[in-house]
């Protein structure tokens, strides 16, 4: 650490986020500290002291924690506390809930293409990743689900933006429903449809399929 | 059907033992040793597969090109020889793989056909949409992976383990001031109190005043006459309401004497009297 | 912290002592990180990193573990003050016990009418206005309240003298019923005829209040 002293909010913020259960956002820390105290400058500087130490100091959904350093996994791994594995519907349900939030039920099947049983977004949700979020306001209004700041924190994401890979998915429309996309694609596609309907091209590479797809890549 | 079958085998059976994709690794079948039929491999598997959409995309990347790049006839030959050699085996399938199997095949048929520009909707709308459902899970297969291979908190990356924990304890104070308090204690002291009921003295007609009265009154009434000409002119409200009761118990006291007569034309209209002959 | 790339087996125990579970052991530390690593050097940089700042590195019996500096103590358990207005039932009855003290609970419950919650008198008394004031000696012995100095002090009264009189009350409008007001003001010889009955006209000041209530009762 520096040498000079360290300034009392910092000192503060520090103590307050070592000795905290669960991450805590500035207004947590300005109602323990005290109003007046200039948590954001103090969080932004203890970020930087511990930088490159073996503990980190992380923002996740707008709630600190301190956290060890990622690099020193290895070193930590506890046998006696593995995290429970996921099931593979669990696994793919929670990243459609997290890419598209929020989601119905119906619309996670949409995309899985198999049923999505009430256990596994028990599962999820017992975990604290994900909670209902109101419900869709069409008929039958189904409820809706949406990922929690301890998604956030468990994942290491600072904010939904941080999902890998969603800016690229959002760009190639892979995060629209079909509906929507088939309409885009058929109407760029209007006037090449008819030509591609060729029969002796289907087993060939570039069938009528694939022209239509390049034109709408 | 049975030619396809066996293409689609053998083409399963080279993609069959090559390695996954990195990351992929928990999402998809353990790659099937070399040794082992494909056919019969597939049908072991079959657990393995999430529905006929998953068991598509499984196929679909034994392809080895981009999924935008699909060819749906081939994915169709190959899931329809998957289903066969399927039932070949005398092998139950669920139910939702044979309709899968049977649109697979009305699909196929129409992509094959000379188009029909009345139908709705085309066959390549149905294939593309197939391709966009294949491009939609794959994306969020991968998308679930990269999730889980990320930096987690608990897994690789730890918080603190001794943390005291914060408190943080509101204490209530209350506020009254003195006016509250008074205006309390009068509250209390208004609904405690005994209520006194003042009845004020009223002008009243007595019962005898009533008979005397009628009686003279009378005399000159020898044809039907109403009862409320009988009470006094001009009368504030409550000494009117008080000879009207006491005129009509005069009336009946002088009826039952046999003095007067009275008659009502029906209920509430009005009573009238007269001398009896 | 220092601006340096910190030592890797500083790095190492600060993040395993950080996540432990229980303060650890040299020896803990050596069988985790590896048995090479200078422990015991890494433990004493980071005692040095941490003097001053929110959170130290202290040793108890061998063992290492890292706690809030002691100075910052009153950041785990602080206390924030909230001003609610007292509610009806409990301004009632720090009314009651004011003008008639000492009282019962049971002695209050009749005066209000009402029944009196315990939590009620606790209010009061968390508020230092109102004590436990022996036990009246009859049947059961009750508890009886009086007030505090506390009370005078806060309500601006320098004795219970000060109170004023019912009939002060009933100048100020304070006894009039809510529901007659509007007959009151119709009835000309209301008031005459009331003042004329007025049973507490006659008495004196203060203590009337107490008599006259006693006398109806």
């Amino acid at each position: 650490m520096s040498g000079q002293e360290p300034d009392p909010v910092v000192r503060a913020v520090e103590a307050a986020l070592f000795a905290a259960l669960e991450p805590q956002s500035a207004e947590d820390l300005a109602a323990q500290i005290g109003k007046d105290a200039d948590i954001a400058a103090a969080l932004e500087a203890l970020r930087a002291d511990y930088a490159g130490r073996g503990v980190e100091l992380v923002e996740r959904g707008g709630r600190w924690h301190f956290q060890t350093a990622p690099d020193l996994a290895w070193l930590l791994r506890r046998e006696t506390e593995q995290t429970r594995k996921l099931s593979r519907a669990a696994t793919e349900t929670l990243a459609i809930i997290a890419y598209h939030e929020p989601v119905s039920r119906a619309e996670i099947e949409a995309i899985r293409g198999v049923q999505v049983s009430k256990g596994t977004i028990d599962v999820l949700m017992e975990e604290g990743w994900v909670t209902p979020a109101g419900r869709r306001e069409v008929p039958g209004r189904p409820l809706i689900y949406a990922t929690t700041p301890g998604f956030l924190t468990h994942f290491g994401l600072t904010s939904r933006r941080d999902l890998p890979g969603i800016e690229d998915l959002r760009a190639a429309g892979l995060l629209d429903p079909v509906d929507l996309a088939l309409e885009g694609a058929l109407a760029t596609d209007q006037s090449g449809a008819e030509s591609g309907n060729d029969p002796d091209s289907s087993s060939d590479e570039s069938d009528s399929l694939l022209e239509n797809s390049d034109d709408q890549a | 059907m049975i030619e396809g079958a066996s293409g689609g085998a053998s083409e399963l059976d080279s993609v069959a033992s090559i390695a996954p994709p990195d990351g992929d690794y928990i999402f998809f079948r353990e790659p099937v040793s070399p040794a082992t039929a494909a056919a019969e491999a597939l049908l072991i598997d079959v657990d393995g597969w999430e529905g006929p959409l998953d068991l598509l995309l499984d196929l679909a990347r034994r392809q080895k090109v981009d999924l935008r790049q699909i060819s749906i006839l081939d994915l169709t030959n190959q899931y329809l020889g998957f289903i066969e050699s399927a039932t070949s085996l005398k092998l139950e399938l669920a139910a939702d793989y044979l309709v899968m199997a049977a649109w697979l095949a009305y699909l196929k048929s129409a992509l094959l056909l000379p188009g029909d520009p009345e139908v709705e909707p085309s066959p390549e709308e149905l294939a593309l949409r197939l391709q966009l459902r294949l491009q939609r899970l794959a994306a969020m297969r991968e998308a679930a992976a990269r999730l889980l291979s990320r930096d987690r908190l608990g897994r690789d990356v730890f918080a603190h383990g001794q943390g005291e924990g914060l408190r943080l304890l509101t204490k209530t104070r209350h506020d009254c001031s003195l006016f509250d308090l008074l205006t309390a204690y009068g509250r209390v002291k208004r609904r405690s109190e005994p209520v006194v009921h003042m009845v004020k003295s009223r002008r009243v007609m007595t019962l005898e005043d009533a008979l005397a009265r009628l009686s003279y009154m009378l005399g000159t009434a020898l044809d039907w006459t109403d009862l409320r000409s009988f009470l006094p002119e001009g009368a504030p409200a409550d000494l009117t309401r008080s000879a009207t009761a006491s005129t009509f118990l005069a009336l009946l006291e002088l009826a039952r004497q046999g003095q007067v007569e009275l008659a009502q034309e029906e209920a509430f209209a009005p009573l009238k009297v007269r001398r009896a002959r």
